[in-house]
């Protein structure tokens, strides 16, 4: 695996680059625990700054160092995604495995079910959560939403691996040898398919992310954790565009995108490591 | 076979290789390596040998079915179409396309999966032929029809999709579709080996029919010796990348003169023998880093300190029987 | 390929088109005789809905109370065009029997609805007896609560008799940003059930009739009357604007990016730095005030309101104590960049209420005390509305006002000093006890306060909540901030709160009497924990005092000084006993732009009315309108 | 056949599973929210007027009555299917007494129309300039088509949809940024009025298709990168059968089969993004009616339009999966 590793960090330009990006990604998240002041607190520093010295980013009209916001932002942003992916991961193996070993009637009915969280439009979902939950709509809760809502796309790519193991001959010999469904699905099949839910969770995170931010920004989730989207919320009260704290935004916005390109890219590196043929997860955004 | 007649396909020091850079690691495999040979009209030219011994390669680099990381390294591919003379790696890309179907015709190996899955036949039909035949719709279609008649196929199948058809129907379709134009120069890779006996037996023997009512050369690749035997004018047989030895089929089989052919012919069932052929020491070579010298030196029986260090040349004996081993010495 | 090249450059061509192509704002209609305003509401659902008696009726304020509706009296937040009381459909103020039993209305003959018909007493009748005899409508309640009967012993002359005596009971007629508005008899008694009614198109009986509106409710265009010469604001001149657009601007920054571009005359409300930008950057834009703070004070008092059935909150000190800790200066410059006027009293500092009761009741608040427990302490600060005009000179400069009433007039005057020493005093005596850094309750537990704040709904109200938020976190109380967008009204009356940014206190702006929120604080209408609370007593708090205070009001005429005296001792009362913590009037961003009209309300020099467009009272900004290049 | 009709049964089949999933998810949750549409209501209705406290407590009660907020939640829940068959979802509350279906009826064109064109518009392009890029793989233009393509693919709707505002609502205003078309003009089959609405649609289009592109572009590339090896392909080739002809007939054909399962599969994240965008741009759909309905406390709007989004785009699903047939022929049998 890490020789793998190594060698795609060498001759493969998307996963370095991916790689890359998301270190710096990374450094900013990690940055967070250095910052002098508290995320919660505002009016801490002279508000309005344009980016420059001291305050490299610049600061917020709510008085707050645009820098070390974003780095607490991003942290929780970032963190967000990898608990929905984690936790829907677990999921999409789960049902992806069983479905694609049992086959039958379990299948047709896992599938089915799967087919239906895939079509049905999760965003009025989400916002009707928000309505039922409210102040109870945490971070984590929303995590928790949004991990039971989005395995289902990735759940449909397992099974798919899972149903070409079924019939390999390891598969029958792991039978005839009396190991247990539960048995056979962790040691013989999720070896298989573990590159792929690696893949899937870069998209994964990607679209959890991605909505997150969408439902922050319209003021849908909990605006005290500071996250990227709570960010471009706070800027949004305080008209920052029109009044010109461009960097209030701008700088959320870019450190976001550099996130999902990094994940993106890794995914499809990956992906074209694993299985040319495979879909790229599209239509999780 | 008087020197008159101009061969229809003329193969000259080819050399194609597999040349495959992965993680930085530059890799050439050497599956055809400087082989000559040549195709006369009328004629069933068989290439035998195991499995990757580059046959497949051969044919593919004479019908310019090369593409990456495959390539040709030197040599040269010349046909002689009634005169029409082109070189498969120097002429331009249209004037090839033009040719092709018209004159030089291809049936793949495992021939399943030729047809284009999503639609019918016919059109895969009016796609290759159409334009060669030069006839409008109807007729074209008569046409097709009268041909599926020769291989003995219904007209419906022109409605049908190939994932209707047998796999018997299919491997006849596309026999029917390389031969539909009627062309000088047909190339057959493995046409048979996913057939079972039965439909293999019906299949060749409406080949060999096709060939005799069409006159046209048939260039045959099997590692089927029996095959050869029932078919081919004519037999190469390569190892290891290279042309080892050629004759007339019958001169072959009798009278095998390279050490590799003769174990292939002895390794062949027969009726009324008993003692089991022993089989050779070790493996073919990996076409990587082959052996120096004569590839087959390190299996051969007969290998001498020669063999080690040269190629040995190919050398023709009396009624154009070829043969490239030192252990050989001309009468 | 190149067929693909060419369809790419044929896309961009056509985009490019778009772009170029040159589109008037609104079509057919002459940009230079339209004035375009934001309609707070948005996007109505029910666009073609305009019976605005049936509850839940479409737009309110989509120009249909402004233009299109009327009734008997205005009373206007400032000073109003010709005083801040206004006979409108009546032709004199209500006159009440002695006792209140009675109220007799004199209309103003010569008044027409746009279809041509005469206004009289027979509308009122209609009006008031279908409120009578009908359930759900917006005003049944009311009626059906106060009026035995209705009689119209001539055609301008309309009776009212009571079921009890009732001195305010005219209010429910004359306009404070609504009133109970006249319905046209002649259409609704034709229209079968009123509920079911959609009025569409509306028979005016305002100055304006609807030209056109959106199916989708983005926008509504009203046009003048031929005859609005028989209409109540003829009285003051004939409105400017042919046309008057009320449309959906959009979040914050599209309204300011549209005003900048000159495609709305009008915003109703933006953030303080979407003002500042509008300010530096939009040269013919501007504020009700000429310079900062620029926003008008609408007589309504933002404040901290507590629960007060919340145990922990019952306790005077407590409530005082999270008032020492609350830095006003902060929350001024955190919701408004300092352009709030703030209020220590329990009455806005808007209209002419500093007149009545701020200034009068300067030197008791000077002297007030609060009993710590240890020691008692003057809390009154009277010069902290001169320091945020002073720390906010350095950048503003010379927009910021020096003459003293000025800025009394602008940042309001004095507030409560923080006092965390005192803070902590009061808290401890309250059995509070301090774990480290975290006030423990007396039962050992943390002290947590979430503050519900309305988020994007009103931005500045969510940014003063999380800043008081904030201060008292720094005091050692678990407090945070939670967004009840959409919910704030339901989460209010349902008194689902620890504490709440809003406002229980609401007043005419225009007239010191107190009625119009403070009758709705007796006792009698608290609600049980859990069960709805009718408005305004959100804070459901109740003093035996206060129902006194309130019950004298009730038998005091609507002008009779005695009122202020009873507003006065009111103030004291919640003074001392801090109900909710008062911060700031509701300073709203009303921003004007002058390139294509001219006239509009301000501070210095035309106080003639509420220049926040949704309000009912802004129909007298049309008359004052003029054209700025006469095209 | 009978191999295609079993197939129409199961998709039908899962069209009906999703329906009966989706609509139950929301009525469950719009039943569980803790806003009473009466309280909302009287709170709207007197946020200005003085009105008395007892004025209040009758008013609630009529309003009950009003509303038919009566009967157990069972009650309504059987109600509510009976509605749903014939898609009538009774008055909206915050818009009483005008029915949802009028309202939805007046979103539904304006959201549908956007996700159309916006979704024909990325998936044609994405397809056509992926599969020339797959085939033609030295081609530069297309390189940089990829690239700026996956660029675009993995950033939010919302924050594409921002930036568009913030370029031409602010940096360049030559493109309207909010509404769907004029003021004052009649809807109505006009040119002016289709010119108007084609201005305002231009720039939610855009955003929808940024986003959406770069997904079809990346998976047609790498399905044509796969297929030219196919046998198929090269057999062509060798039978000397025109690029143009392979390209389109053979590569390309092929390759939409997977595309339009794709199609199906993404159709409920498209219509999120519409939603989101209609949202930023204040286009007059789907999404700004159940966000404004949201606020209102509006559930029987709210629960209506979740409904109907969750109806719509299954059955848009179920065309598609009926259309696939026609696309692969090997359907029919397996």
């Amino acid at each position: 695996m890490w020789t793998v590793l190594r060698d795609l960090l060498r001759h493969n330009r998307e996963f370095a680059a991916g790689v890359c990006l998301l270190g710096i990604v990374g450094l900013i998240a990690a940055l967070s625990a250095l910052s002098p002041y508290s995320p919660l607190d505002s009016y801490v520093v002279p508000p309005d700054l344009p980016p420059g010295l001291p305050y490299v980013l610049g600061t917020t009209s709510r008085g707050q160092d645009v820098f070390w916001m974003l780095t607490f932002a991003i942290r929780n942003t970032l963190l967000f995604g990898f608990i929905v992916a984690l936790i829907s991961r677990l999921l999409a193996l789960l049902i992806g495995l069983v479905a694609g070993y049992a086959g039958g009637w379990i299948d047709r009915a896992l599938m089915s079910l799967n087919d239906t969280f895939i079509v049905i439009p999760l965003f009025p979902i989400l916002v009707l959560f928000y309505f039922v939950m409210r102040d109870r709509m945490s971070w984590a809760s929303l995590a928790l939403v949004m991990a039971c809502l989005g395995w289902a796309y990735d759940a449909r790519l397992i099974r798919s691996v899972a149903l070409s193991l079924r019939t390999r001959e390891f598969t029958e010999t792991g039978i005839f040898s009396g190991m247990s469904m539960r048995q056979i699905l962790t040691q013989e099949h999720l070896p298989f398919v573990l590159p792929i839910v690696f893949s899937t969770t870069m998209n994964n995170i990607n679209w959890s992310i991605g909505l997150e931010v969408t439902l922050s920004v319209l003021g849908f989730t909990d605006i005290n954790t500071p996250t990227i989207g709570s960010m471009i919320y706070w800027a949004n009260q305080h008209t920052a565009m029109v009044a010109g704290i461009w960097w209030w935004v701008a700088f959320p916005v870019v450190l976001v995108v550099i996130t999902f390109v990094g994940l993106f890219l890794l995914a499809i590196s990956m992906n074209e490591f694993i299985d040319p043929r495979s879909r790229l997860g599209r239509g999780m955004q | 076979m008087t020197d008159a007649v101009t061969p229809v396909v003329k193969v000259t020091h080819l050399r194609a290789y597999y040349s495959t850079h992965q993680f930085g690691v530059q890799r050439e495999v050497r599956a055809v390596d400087d082989v000559s040979l040549q195709v006369m009209p009328d004629e069933i030219y068989g290439l035998a040998g195991e499995s990757s011994c580059g046959k497949s390669t051969l044919i593919k680099t004479i019908a310019g079915a090369i593409r990456p990381p495959l390539a040709v390294q030197g040599g040269s591919v010349e046909f002689d179409f009634g005169g029409n003379k082109l070189d498969m790696y120097r002429a331009a890309p249209d004037e090839i396309a033009a040719i092709r179907w018209r004159h030089l015709s291809y049936v793949m190996q495992g021939s399943m999966g030729v047809l284009n899955p999503v639609r019918r036949v016919q059109q895969a039909f009016v796609d290759f032929a159409l334009r060669h035949i030069g006839q409008p719709m109807p007729q074209f279609l008569d046409t097709v029809r009268a041909h599926l008649e020769r291989v003995h196929l219904k007209p419906e199948v022109l409605r049908a999709y190939p994932h209707e058809l047998s796999g018997g129907m299919r491997q006849r379709v596309a026999i029917a579709l390389a031969t539909v134009c009627k062309p000088e120069l047909i190339i057959a890779d493995e046409p048979t080996t996913a057939l079972d006996v039965i439909v293999q037996k019906g299949v060749l023997d409406m080949i060999r029919s096709v060939q005799r009512e069409l006159k046209t050369s048939l260039i045959f690749v099997t590692h089927d010796m029996a095959v050869h035997a029932h078919l081919c004018h004519r037999l190469g047989v390569m190892y290891a990348g290279r042309l080892i030895e050629e004759a007339r089929t019958a001169e072959l089989f009798g009278a095998p003169q390279h050490p590799y052919t003769q174990h292939l012919i002895a390794s062949l069932p027969r009726i009324g023998r008993a003692a089991p052929t022993q089989a050779l020491p070790g493996a073919p070579p990996n076409l990587a880093e082959p052996p120096s010298g004569c590839r087959f030196h390190p299996r051969c029986p007969r290998a001498m300190a020669v063999c080690q260090r040269e190629v040995p040349p190919m050398q023709t004996l009396p009624g154009g029987h070829r043969v490239a081993c030192f252990a050989v010495t001309p009468p | 390929m190149r067929t693909l090249r060419q369809a790419v450059l044929a896309l961009l061509a056509a985009l490019a088109g778009f772009g170029a192509m040159a589109q008037e704002l609104i079509s057919n209609v002459p940009r230079h005789q339209t004035l375009v305003v934001e309609n707070p509401e948005g996007t109505i659902r029910n666009a073609g809905w305009f019976n605005y008696w049936a509850i839940n009726a479409g737009g309110q304020s989509t120009g249909l109370h402004q233009l299109a509706l009327d009734t008997f009296w205005y009373i206007d937040p400032n000073r109003g065009v010709n005083g801040v009381w206004d006979n409108s459909l009546a032709s004199e103020k209500p006159i009440y029997n002695k006792d209140f039993t009675e109220l007799t209305v004199k209309l103003r003959p010569g008044i027409f609805w746009s279809d041509g018909v005469e206004f009289t007493s027979a509308d009122v009748v209609y009006t008031v007896e279908t409120h009578m005899n009908t359930r759900g409508l917006r005003w049944s309640a009311p009626i059906q609560i106060n009026v035995a009967g209705i009689s119209a012993p001539d055609k301008y002359t309309a009776v009212f008799k009571l079921k009890k005596p009732n001195s305010r009971f005219h209010a429910l007629f004359t306009v404070r940003w609504n009133a109970m508005w006249m319905m046209p008899k002649h259409i609704f008694e034709k229209a079968g059930d009123v509920i079911k009614f959609a009025f569409n198109p509306p028979v005016s009986l305002g100055p304006y009739t609807l030209h056109s509106f959106d199916p989708n409710g983005k926008w509504f265009i009203w046009q003048k009357r031929e005859d609005w010469k028989r209409t109540t604001v003829a009285r003051h001149g004939e409105p400017g604007p042919k046309y008057v657009a009320y449309v959906d601007a959009g979040p914050p920054d599209k309204r300011v990016i549209a005003q900048m571009n000159h495609q709305l005359d009008i915003i109703h409300d933006t953030s303080p730095e979407g003002m500042f930008t509008l300010a530096k950057q939009s040269r013919l834009s501007r504020g009700w005030f000429k310079g900062f703070p620029y926003a008008h004070p609408d007589p309504t008092l933002a404040s901290v309101i507590f629960n007060n059935q919340n145990e922990l909150l019952k306790n005077r000190d407590v409530r005082w104590a999270l008032a020492l800790v609350i830095d006003i200066k902060a929350v001024s410059m955190a919701s408004y960049r300092g352009a709030a006027t703030i209020s220590a009293i329990g009455v806005p500092p808007t209209g002419t209420h500093p007149e009545s009761y701020h200034k009068p009741m300067e030197a008791w608040l000077r002297t007030f005390e609060v009993d710590t427990g240890k020691r008692k302490i003057k809390p009154y600060d009277p010069t902290i509305g001169k320091q945020i005009a002073d720390s906010l000179r350095p950048s503003m400069g010379i927009q910021i006002p020096d003459k003293p009433e000025d800025v009394a007039k602008a940042f309001g005057m004095g507030w409560w000093k923080p006092d965390l020493q005192a803070a902590t005093e009061l808290m401890q005596r309250a059995g509070f006890k301090k774990a480290g850094n975290q006030w423990m309750t007396p039962d050992g537990k943390p002290f947590t306060i979430k503050i519900t704040v309305e988020g994007e709904g009103r931005p500045v109200m969510t940014r003063a909540g999380s800043m008081v938020a904030q201060q008292w976190r720094q005091f050692g109380i678990d407090a945070s901030t939670v967004v009840a967008q959409g919910t704030l009204n339901d989460r209010r009356a349902a008194g689902d709160f620890d504490a709440i940014i809003s406002w229980s206190v609401e007043t005419w702006g225009g007239h010191p009497d107190l009625s119009f929120f403070l009758d709705s604080w007796h006792s009698q209408f608290i609600a049980e924990p859990g069960k709805p609370q009718p408005p305004r007593n959100w804070q459901r708090w109740s003093h035996p005092e206060l129902d006194k205070i309130i019950e004298q009001i009730r038998t005091v005429g609507f002008d009779d000084p005695k009122g202020v005296e009873l507003g006065r001792e009111y103030v004291k009362l919640v003074a001392r006993e801090m109900p909710t913590i008062p911060l700031m009037a509701y300073n709203v961003f009303t921003v004007m732009d002058e390139t294509y009209w001219t006239g509009y309300p301000n501070a210095e020099t035309a106080p003639y009315t509420d220049p926040v467009p949704n309000w009912g009272n802004t129909k007298y900004m049309m008359v004052k309108l003029k054209p700025r290049q006469a095209q | 056949m009978s191999g295609y009709a079993a197939y129409l049964l199961r998709r039908v089949g899962q069209f009906v599973l999703v329906v009966f999933i989706g609509i139950n998810i929301s009525f469950v949750v719009t039943h569980a929210t803790p806003i009473d549409p009466v309280e909302q209501t009287i709170s709207a209705t007197t946020a200005f007027g003085s009105t008395s406290p007892e004025a209040i407590a009758m008013m609630r009660q009529s309003l009950r009555e009003l509303y038919g907020l009566e009967g157990s939640l069972w009650q309504q829940y059987l109600s509510f299917w009976k509605r749903v068959a014939v898609l009538d979802f009774g008055p909206s509350l915050s818009a009483f007494p005008t029915p949802v279906s009028d309202l939805i009826g007046r979103a539904l064109p304006w959201t549908v129309g956007l996700l159309v064109v916006a979704t024909t518009i990325s998936w044609l392009l994405g397809n056509l300039l992926g599969g020339l890029a797959g085939y033609y793989r030295e081609h530069r233009g297309l390189r940089w088509a990829g690239i700026v393509a996956m660029g675009f693919h993995p950033i939010p709707y919302y924050i594409v949809a921002l930036l568009l505002v913030i370029v031409f609502g602010h940096l360049w205003p030559v493109l309207p940024i909010s509404g769907g078309s004029q003021m004052n003009l009649a809807q109505g089959f006009t040119l002016d009025f289709a010119a108007s609405v084609l201005r305002h649609s231009v720039l939610p289009v855009v955003s929808l298709v940024l986003v959406g592109l770069g997904g079809w572009f990346m998976g047609m590339r790498s399905l044509v990168s796969n297929i030219v090896s196919e046998d198929y392909v090269v057999y062509a080739e060798l039978g000397g059968v025109s690029r143009r002809r392979i390209l389109h007939s053979y590569v390309m054909r092929n390759a939409l089969v997977p595309q339009v399962t794709g199609l199906a599969m993404s159709l409920g994240h498209i219509f999120n993004g519409a939603i989101i965008t209609e949202q930023v741009f204040g286009y007059p759909g789907m999404g700004s009616l159940l966000v404004s309905a949201v606020h209102a406390g509006d559930y029987s709007l709210v629960l209506g339009l979740a409904s109907v989004s969750i109806v719509a785009v299954a059955f848009a699903v179920l065309l598609l999966d009926l259309l696939y047939p026609f696309l692969d022929p090997r359907v029919k049998v397996s």
